[in-house]
């Protein structure tokens, strides 16, 4: 009982980094519309940042400071130069964009920084909190913390300020967005920084259990679409939620299910997230797009 | 003086034109340039194009579920996949004659599409997306597990198709020939379907699902035989694609195959149907080019120019080339 | 016996009248790589770079091989086969190169040796391990270098039987070719013996982290861990391992994931009484700080490959690649492509500075496995320390069956 | 100065293909300008052209701030609220998210002043306030578009056919607010409409529209009281 | 032809439809009436299977409309046309209205890909037909621009095109003469009248535009809060305090 409760931590473990991402992921979705595949890389990229800069000395908190802040500028950047130019383009267009992104980001990265593993700073102390039997680590909970945080605050965001309506407004419809007199451009830029922020939280929370290089998270990546696709696209709650359905799953099948083994494990939050899509087809949090005739 | 931004798209009024001198023209043009090249090229250059043609005969099934259907799938390399692997464990196992790989495999994908479509049919958009997605990326450890059949990671290798003794071809050029045939066919086929009722009705479900289900299309249907042929013909394409390489292994169609078949669509032209060959092109080519560019890190090359060609080309480059072709002055 | 060559062919005399000549002069050779650059293997992409440094180093200061300036030209197949079938068309059709040195990674190389063989092009020194380039018989023209995986599983079961006679092993290994070739190799080399696998989880390169594997793994209760991984993931395991205090086994950490710059981001005081095996020297390593070939490695990195970090093991694996092709040239009886085949089958005890003392270059007829000796190694402080003697695997425990 | 909207030379369409030729009139603030014309004739796109949305040539001044070149956004921000054809619907969001994105460039508590105000106006608004707005039924839409509308305060109010699928006891109630809008706060009103009879109802003057060219401007009496004009341009019988 | 029974249709606390039934004879022309949000759509949303009702029967022909897959509704003859325009906007305007053909088409992927005999044919046959509609509403202009950026009036016509080339015996039409001036509307009625003649139609038509319904319907029902609250030939209607007071107002 307490091996099996203790894989359920460990499973929360993990879905806490998923979704730590996914957040982000549906951050962006909600302001843009479109789903970001660059966002895991750009993540790293930040959490690249921060290594340099304590690297060169920086305390680590002033460290995170200035990667918050350097995140949030490059992604504003990063929709002008890069987003901008095709904002009025067919959807998939801008998506194939973030691939593109994702492709040239992942390479920059693995220049600059070289492929070697890097060690980088964990913001939680060692050690680990035990009880009945089960010990969870510091860092566990400082990561489901940190991610409660975030999700808290996007909640607030996305459904109490005025900025967040606004953009709403705008991935729902930009042209009307215009018409009351949202500056769609400026928008849209606030929500790629944003998201790049919050990514840039999941890096740094990511790294020091993962190590950092250029391919920290492509899995991870991977994991936060689960994430987001079961919880819906469109709630951060669904996001966090999703995250630790899929963590808690994946560990549990991976440990306890002999034929599916480790490595047939991926196939565990597929199936999960098929079986709820059935049902739901906006997954388990996220709100059914009205229709009529 | 002003100049600001339309977000109503404008929409070019032109009347559709009668077969033009300068379409059949080309039309003629490119197939005595199919037909010629091989005899031309260097055997490494015709090794190249047949890719090409690999590669546009899985895009022309893609965009018949993107571009047409508007479903979007990001784990089509695992239909390529599953086209690639009938035909290597036909051939490897019982021997198979290459030519009878190619209805099997076609059938073989065509099958697991419509049993995928019928489940994928109820997501929407990205949902649906990121559910191939995940298909795409379970597909890789199922192949290694089944390693009697499939030969685990270290893959299958097998003889390539041998020109027969009258053609007096090289082995090259015979697979050239061989793909070239497939992916005309390909093409008619997706041409006729599209040009149809059924071309329509996809058109239709892409545009307004309501209003496509009011006036009498079956939307469950629809999607999920569009996705069995969009299936079946990644299918046939990775069969093609088993004759030219000779050789499968997981590695060979991971997640990162399935993107860049939908990024090389989208580059291409969604919709069209010049798009998949483009696309084709782009995704044979611009990786090579962007390792002459910067052989450091050719990854930054690769993305900037996907990023750049979608800038230039927001519809892909199929619009672009139409543009162009609009310049050239017509006669009459 | 040589005679004068034009656009880039020679034609070569006396005994080696007929030979292929392709791509070499008398003055110059090209040689054609393939590499991950691009994608998520890229990390591998490094070795093409320690390589050429050696070759731009042999060109300018040793009059290149033999007198041959030689030009590597690297091309990319983002780890897919079926670019590396391209490339290797492109390098040995268009860009007409002598030889292929080094394609990486098993399913690229499988994926291209049947076209080299088919054209009679030499594909040397693969950066490899599968035991398949040594055994197969069919492919002539296809060998490779470092130790293969099954060898290499041979000396940590001996190592085991020896120190550890009744263990109980948890096995984590990548689940591709590599991981498999080593972990079978491993489970046969234990048959007949009381050490057991008592637990195995494998991964996918895909995967973001080992640790849900190695949880299972620990619940085994193991007292030997043999961690079968690519660096990444090699890191991830040796935290893992060290940070579950509950269980310490005796932990081994495969080659290709021992450098100390795995290590390091552990932490070196969670890494102590680590055991692997090795065959060339880590730059990493203080042990080799007053090595002449490892300062001549790092001079000349920095000189001919500046801003590569000379601490990238990847840089020097391809440098020790590069100088065993350089031996293995020079001993060629004919400066042709069977030439180059022929001598990379009949080596003999060639020593390469760039690997351990007493690790040799030895091929045979019906032995085509370059190297196969290597030596174990713990890491104590801030080093690894070999211990033993250095491990000819072929004569411990005879040949490699096909 | 007041601020009147004044336009003159307006060349405007999409792409290649030009809609608007050289169009020109001036509306008084605080005046009532009623926009006729046949299917097609451009009214929508001369809407569109007085907001930013589609590319234009000429001038656009309000009070004497060019309004030409700005984008709907920079139009918006200086009191000019435009109920598009189509309604504009944020579909996912509430019916109260979307009135208060109406008011999205103004601050303060009014705003909820506001909103009262709008429910008044369109009772039916109220009971859907959490609704998700796409539910709404056609004409609950139009009326949202035009509580959204309204919301800015607007200086100028661009009105594309406001009585759209509207019931007529609601379509009088809608000009009638309209009127006191214009009245009580010196609303400039520019209203496309159908149904000339009632946009003559309330308009000071009247410009019909065809194939892109003003063919008719008038005072609301004249153009209503010309039998000939109103049988030819508007298939109005009085 | 169409028995509406005690039709029932709530959306969360909303009733959108509350017990409403009434009956539409072969070849009538009935305009359904009613204040914004009193059901009207939503009951044309019942009889396309867009909406199922939570109680009440639809019966079509003697048949139950609410066993019919929605697909299925145009194929037993019932077309409609809808409020907010239910385009393909990518599609060319004759591309439109040949959807509406489809129930009416044969070829399949499989026949269709193959280029079977026959579908060719029926393709030619099902363009002419579509380009006569075309024709006859006044669209043979535009049949070759795609349907966005065509005006709103032209658009509303595309849509009965559509349902025209469907051949139905029951048409619905939802406000078919919004953003249409006097005279389009006029001459809507003069066209949807001969229309109607010619293809036999029973229609049924929701519009607030008292001129046009009161002109053209034999009989009117009035719905309001989803009930049925007035039913009969228009003047009475008309006439009716309780219509009066929900719906047209006394200023008339
Ligand atoms: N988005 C667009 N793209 C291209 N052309 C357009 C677009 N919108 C309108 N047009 C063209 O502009 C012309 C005028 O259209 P507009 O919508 O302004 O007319 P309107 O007077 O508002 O008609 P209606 O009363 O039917 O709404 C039409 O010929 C139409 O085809
Ligand atoms: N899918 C839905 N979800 C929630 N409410 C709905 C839905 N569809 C309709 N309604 C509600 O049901 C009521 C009736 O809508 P309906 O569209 O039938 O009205 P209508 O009579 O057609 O009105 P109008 O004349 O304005 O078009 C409206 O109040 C609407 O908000
Ligand atoms: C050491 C590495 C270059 C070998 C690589 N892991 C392989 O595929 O075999
Ligand atoms: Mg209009
Ligand atoms: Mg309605």
């Amino acid at each position: 009982m307490a091996g099996f409760l203790q894989q359920v931590v460990e499973g929360l473990g993990a879905g806490a980094i998923y979704a730590s991402l996914a957040l982000a992921l549906v951050l962006i979705y909600q302001f843009t519309g479109i789903v970001n595949f660059a966002q895991g890389e750009l993540a790293m990229f930040s959490t690249y940042i921060a290594w340099q800069c304590v690297a060169a000395g920086m305390p680590f908190w002033l460290a995170l400071v200035v990667t918050l802040a350097v995140s949030f500028a490059g992604g504003m950047l990063i929709e002008r130069v890069i987003i901008r130019p095709v904002e009025g383009a067919p959807e998939l267009t801008i998506v194939i964009v973030t691939v593109g992104l994702f492709i040239f980001v992942n390479a920059a990265a693995g220049w600059i920084w070289t492929f070697l593993i890097k060690d980088f700073p964990n913001p939680f102390p060692g050690g680990a909190l035990e009880a009945v039997g089960i010990s969870v680590s510091f860092s566990t909970l400082g990561v489901l913390g940190v991610v409660a945080l975030v999700m808290g605050l996007l909640y607030v965001l996305f459904q109490y300020t005025k900025i967040g309506l606004g953009m709403r407004a705008v991935a729902t419809n930009p042209a009307s967005a215009r018409l009351v007199g949202i500056r769609v451009g400026r928008t849209l830029a606030l929500g790629w920084g944003l998201a790049a922020t919050v990514g840039a939280v999941s890096g740094v929370l990511v790294a020091p259990l993962l190590f950092l290089e250029p391919n920290m998270m492509g899995g991870v990546l991977i994991y936060a679409f689960a994430a987001a696709t079961l919880g819906g696209f469109d709630s951060p709650l669904g996001a966090v939620t999703g995250g630790l359905i899929v963590g808690v799953a994946e560990t549990l099948a991976g440990a306890y299910v002999g034929f599916i083994g480790s490595d047939l494990k991926v196939g565990v939050p597929l199936v999960i997230i098929l079986g709820v899509l059935l049902l739901r087809p906006q997954g388990l949090f996220g709100r059914a797009a009205v229709e009529r005739a | 003086m002003s100049a600001t931004k339309v977000p109503v798209k404008p929409v070019p009024v032109t009347e559709r034109k009668k077969p033009d001198w300068k379409w059949a023209g080309l039309a003629l043009l490119l197939a005595a340039a199919a037909i010629y090249a091989p005899f031309q090229l260097v055997p490494f250059h015709v090794f190249q194009l047949t890719m090409v043609l690999v590669y546009a005969v899985v895009l022309l099934g893609l965009n018949l579920l993107v571009g047409h259907a508007g479903q979007i799938s990001l784990g089509h390399g695992a239909f390529f996949a599953v086209g690639a692997y009938a035909a290597a464990i036909l051939m490897d196992r019982w021997a198979v004659p290459y030519p009878l790989t190619l209805p099997a495999a076609a059938a073989v994908a065509f099958v697991l599409g419509l049993a995928l479509g019928v489940p994928a049919m109820r997501l929407r958009g990205l949902y649906l997306a990121l559910v191939t997605l995940a298909i795409a990326i379970f597909l890789v450890p199922l192949l290694k597990r089944f390693e009697e059949l499939t030969g685990g990671s270290m893959g299958l290798t097998l003889a390539k198709p041998a020109p027969p003794a009258w053609s007096g071809l090289a082995e090259d050029q015979w697979l050239y020939f061989l793909t070239l045939a497939v992916a005309v066919a390909a093409f008619l086929l997706a041409a006729s379907l599209l040009r149809s009722r059924v071309g329509r009705a996809l058109h239709a479900l892409r545009d307004n699902e309501t209003a496509a289900e009011v006036m009498g299309v079956r939307l469950s249907f629809y999607k999920t035989l569009a996705f069995a042929w969009s299936a079946m013909f990644a299918g046939a394409a990775g069969c093609v694609y088993t004759w030219v390489i000779g050789f499968v292994s997981p590695d060979s169609f991971t997640v990162n195959l399935s993107i860049t078949l939908l990024a090389g669509l989208v580059v291409g032209g969604l919709g069209s149907l010049s798009g998949p060959v483009l696309g084709g092109l782009f995704v044979m080519f611009v990786p090579s080019i962007s390792q002459d560019v910067n052989d450091a890190a050719p990854g930054v090359i690769f993305g900037l120019l996907i990023i750049a060609v979608m800038y230039v080309a927001p519809t892909g480059l199929a619009g672009l080339a139409g543009r162009l072709i609009k310049k050239i002055p017509r006669k009459e | 016996a040589t005679g004068g060559g034009t656009g880039g062919t020679a034609s070569a005399g006396g005994q080696c009248a007929g030979q292929q000549t392709t791509g070499i002069t008398d003055t110059s050779m090209k040689l054609g790589g393939i590499y991950p650059l691009s994608g998520p293997a890229s990390a591998y992409g490094d070795i093409p770079k320690g390589i050429k440094a050696y070759f731009d180093y042999v060109n300018a200061e040793k009059g290149g091989i033999g007198g041959r300036k030689v030009e590597f030209v690297v091309r990319d197949d983002g780890y897919s086969p079926p670019k590396a079938v391209e490339e290797a068309r492109r390098l040995v059709e268009q860009e007409q190169v002598f030889a292929l040195f080094q394609t990486l990674g098993t399913p690229s190389t499988a994926a291209t040796w049947d076209y080299t063989n088919q054209r009679k092009v030499p594909q040397v020194f693969v950066a490899t391990g599968a035991s398949i380039w040594g055994t197969d018989t069919a492919h002539p023209w296809t060998i490779g270098w470092q130790p293969n995986y099954i060898s290499e599983a041979r000396v940590y079961a001996a190592y085991l039987k020896k120190e550890k006679p009744d263990a109980k092993v948890a096995v984590l290994y990548q689940n591709d070719d590599f991981g498999k070739d080593l972990f079978g190799g491993f489970k046969r080399a234990l048959e007949g013996t009381q050490v057991q696998v008592v637990a195995e989880q494998s991964y996918e390169v895909t995967d973001p982290s080992v640790d849900p594997q190695m949880r299972n793994l620990a619940e085994s209760k193991a007292d030997v861990f043999l961690n079968i991984t690519t660096p990444k993931f090699g890191s991830q395991a040796l935290a893992a391992d060290a940070k579950n205090t509950k269980w310490n086994p005796l932990h081994i950490v495969n080659n290709v994931a021992a450098s100390i710059t795995v290590l390091k981001p552990v932490g070196f005081e969670n890494v102590q009484g680590v055991v692997s095996a090795t065959y060339y020297k880590d730059p990493n390593d203080p042990t080799w700080a007053n090595d002449a070939e490892m300062q001549l490695y790092k001079q000349k990195m920095q000189q001919y490959a500046p801003g590569a970090d000379v601490n990238v093991p990847y840089h020097t694996f391809g440098w020790a690649a590069a100088s065993s092709f350089h031996k293995a040239m020079e001993a060629a009886a004919c400066p042709t492509r069977e030439g180059l085949r022929d001598s990379v089958r009949n080596l003999k005890g060639v020593k390469v500075d760039m690997l351990l003392p007493g690790v040799t270059l030895d091929t045979a007829q019906g032995d085509g496995f370059p190297i196969e000796s290597m030596q174990l190694m713990t890491f104590k402080g801030e080093r690894w320390e070999l211990f033993g003697d250095v491990i000819d695997t072929r004569k411990e425990f005879g040949p490699l069956g096909g | 100065m007041s601020s009147d909207l004044v336009v003159e030379d307006l060349v405007a369409g999409y792409g290649d293909a030009q809609v608007l030729h050289g169009v020109r009139f001036t509306v008084r603030e605080g005046e009532v300008c009623a926009i006729l014309g046949p299917n097609g004739a451009g009214k929508t796109t001369l809407l569109r052209a007085l907001s930013g949305m589609v590319r234009t040539r000429g001038t656009i001044t309000l009070g004497g701030v060019p309004l030409a070149g700005r984008s709907p956004d920079a139009v918006a921000r200086l009191g000019v609220a435009h109920v598009p054809e189509g309604r504009g619907t944020f579909m996912p969001l509430t019916v109260e998210e979307n009135l208060r994105l109406g008011a999205y460039v103004r601050r303060g508590p009014a705003v909820n002043d506001d909103l009262e105000r709008i429910y008044q106006y369109f009772p039916v608004l109220k009971k859907r306030l959490k609704q998700a707005a796409g539910s709404l039924s056609g004409g609950e839409q139009q009326m949202l578009a035009l509580g959204r509308a309204l919301m800015l305060r607007p200086r100028v109010l661009l009105l594309d056919e406001p009585s759209l699928g509207l019931a007529p006891l609601v379509t009088r109630e809608l000009f009638r607010i309209v009127q006191t809008i214009n009245e009580e706060e010196q609303t400039t009103v520019v209203v496309v409409e159908q149904n000339a009879h009632l946009a003559l109802g309330v308009a000071q003057q009247a410009h019909v529209l065809e194939t892109g060219r003003i063919v008719l401007s008038g005072t609301a009496e004249e153009i209503r009281a010309d039998e000939q004009v109103a049988q030819s341009y508007l298939g109005y019988r009085v | 032809m169409l028995e509406v029974h005690d039709l029932t249709v709530r959306f969360g606390g909303i009733t959108a439809l509350d017990g409403v039934g009434f009956g539409v004879a072969g070849g009538e022309m009935v305009g359904l009436i009613g204040p914004n949000g009193a059901g009207k759509t939503t009951l044309f949303n019942c009889l396309t299977r867009r909406y199922t009702p939570q109680a009440g029967t639809i019966t079509y022909e003697g048949r139950d409309l609410t066993a019919v897959a929605p697909h299925a509704i145009v194929g037993l003859g019932i077309a409609r046309t809808f409020q907010n325009l239910g385009l393909f906007p990518r599609l060319s305007v004759r591309d439109n209205v040949l959807v509406g053909a489809h129930h009416r088409g044969r070829a399949g992927f499989f026949s269709a890909g193959l280029r079977l005999p026959g579908v060719g044919r029926e393709e030619r046959e099902l363009r002419a037909e579509a380009d006569a509609v075309l024709e006859r509403l006044g669209l043979a202009e535009v049949a070759a621009h795609p349907a966005t950026g065509l005006p709103f009036g032209t658009l509303k016509r595309v849509e009965l095109a559509r349902a025209l080339i469907a051949r139905p015996r029951l048409l619905l039409l939802d406000e078919p003469v919004n953003g249409l001036n006097a005279a389009e509307v006029d001459e809507f009625a003069g066209t949807l009248g001969s229309i109607r003649t010619e293809y036999g139609l029973t229609v049924i038509v929701v519009e607030h535009h008292m001129g046009f319904v009161m002109g053209i319907c034999e009989r009117i029902v009035c719905l309001d809060f989803g009930r049925k609250i007035a039913e009969g030939p228009p003047e009475e209607v008309q006439r009716d305090p309780a219509v009066i007071e929900a719906y047209l107002g006394t200023a008339a």
